[in-house]
């Protein structure tokens, strides 16, 4: 499937692009991070530490263990910190 | 009734005076305008930087105004949330709040500060002495969270 | 730092502006306004006439606001009430508080209003189509006060 | 002693004057109450229900069990119902 990969703050600092159009098989959101992860670089280092990372799937905010089936666009970003 | 989130900076006074304008029906009105501080854990803060998650943040935004008007008996509610470059003293944001009796207004001011806090995607950037550094999420923001939830949701 | 009783209006964006003006060290603003009903328990009001105790007033006014400076870190803070003859829709009183952190403000706006409620000297009567009523005091208003309490004073 | 008595909405209505100076050698706020109460008429019924007035000495909110003694000013009122 394809998927739009968005990264925001120190994600998106450290990944060096605000997002990433990417073909993958993962299932779940877990096995899309191992799958970025592997790549070694900056993607290795920016899911590190995934306490420190958020993500949402199509705009809404979802754990680690969601499926991605269906999904079109998926956010990773640090805990928010508005208001 | 209303999320906005943009670049410009709003105008507090007429924003809530607007919300009242023509009726006689609101005895409570709260408002909470949270600003920049130029300074912050002992380092002088140059400028602000906010960064946002288009799309998603009014959507976050009107999940959360929405749950607010299930859970308390509001007659006008609005949030303003601006992003990009700001300065210390400038206006970052601010939550409203209208009913008929000043315990619902306050709850609902304070829940709707609680939930956009850490359920809203925004992201400061401050630019310090020592350069630019991501504000962390603090805790107590997330366990504040907490005292809202309700049995069985 | 300011408590004003007086029977003309005032502008609440021009108050909250005056608050913060040419200071950075603000995180949070909370303001409270207390707006004049068109109609309570069932009955239409024509309008309302707030008696209060010259002198005992503003003196209850500025202890009150010391509590509330003593209990926690306020930068600013201002009550406004208004008294004599009032019309549906129109602003009674307001309160505000800034400090640092949202937390602090919320909790001393919420203070200052429960206990103007209940010790502050004002008395409201409701012009119905009945005739004149004073408002009574509610039962919840005393019993808020009761959150605030501390240990041993 | 010499007393200024203040009264204020529906006990102001009630009495029928906002104010009064007296003489009393009353020596608590209760004392006080009996004494005008005894006058009869707005002052018995003013004082009818002592659940629903409030007294100030010298401008500060106090008991009805709290003494006189150096006190310029007494006020009578109903709960308070600013805000």
């Amino acid at each position: 499937m394809t998927l739009d990969v968005l990264y925001f703050a120190w994600l998106r600092e450290r990944i060096g692009a605000p997002s990433e159009r990417i073909e993958t098989g993962a299932a779940t959101v877990a096995d899309l991070v191992a799958e970025l992860s592997a790549r070694g670089g900056p993607h290795a280092e920016a899911f590190a530490n995934l306490a420190a990372v958020r993500v949402a799937l199509d705009q809404e905010l979802a754990d680690f263990t969601a499926p991605l089936a269906g999904v079109r666009e998926v956010a990773f970003f640090p805990p928010m910190t508005g208001g | 009734m209303a999320v906005r989130v943009q670049r410009e900076d709003f105008d507090l006074g007429a924003e809530l005076a607007a919300l009242r304008a023509g009726r006689s029906d609101i005895g409570a009105l709260v408002s909470f305008t949270g600003l920049v501080r130029g300074a912050a854990g002992g380092a002088a803060i140059a400028a602000m930087e906010l960064e946002h998650y288009p799309g998603m943040t009014e959507r976050a935004l009107a999940a959360i105004e929405a749950e607010a008007r299930a859970r308390w008996p509001l007659q006008a509610s609005l949030i303003i949330h601006r992003y990009g470059a700001l300065t210390p003293g400038e206006q970052i944001m601010m939550v409203a709040t209208a009913s008929p009796h000043r315990q619902a207004a306050f709850e609902a001011a304070e829940f709707l500060m609680d939930y956009l806090k850490s359920r809203a995607p925004f992201w400061k950037k401050e630019a310090t002495p020592e350069g630019g550094r991501w504000v962390d999420a603090r805790d107590t923001d997330e366990a504040a969270l907490a005292r809202w939830a309700r049995p069985g949701a």
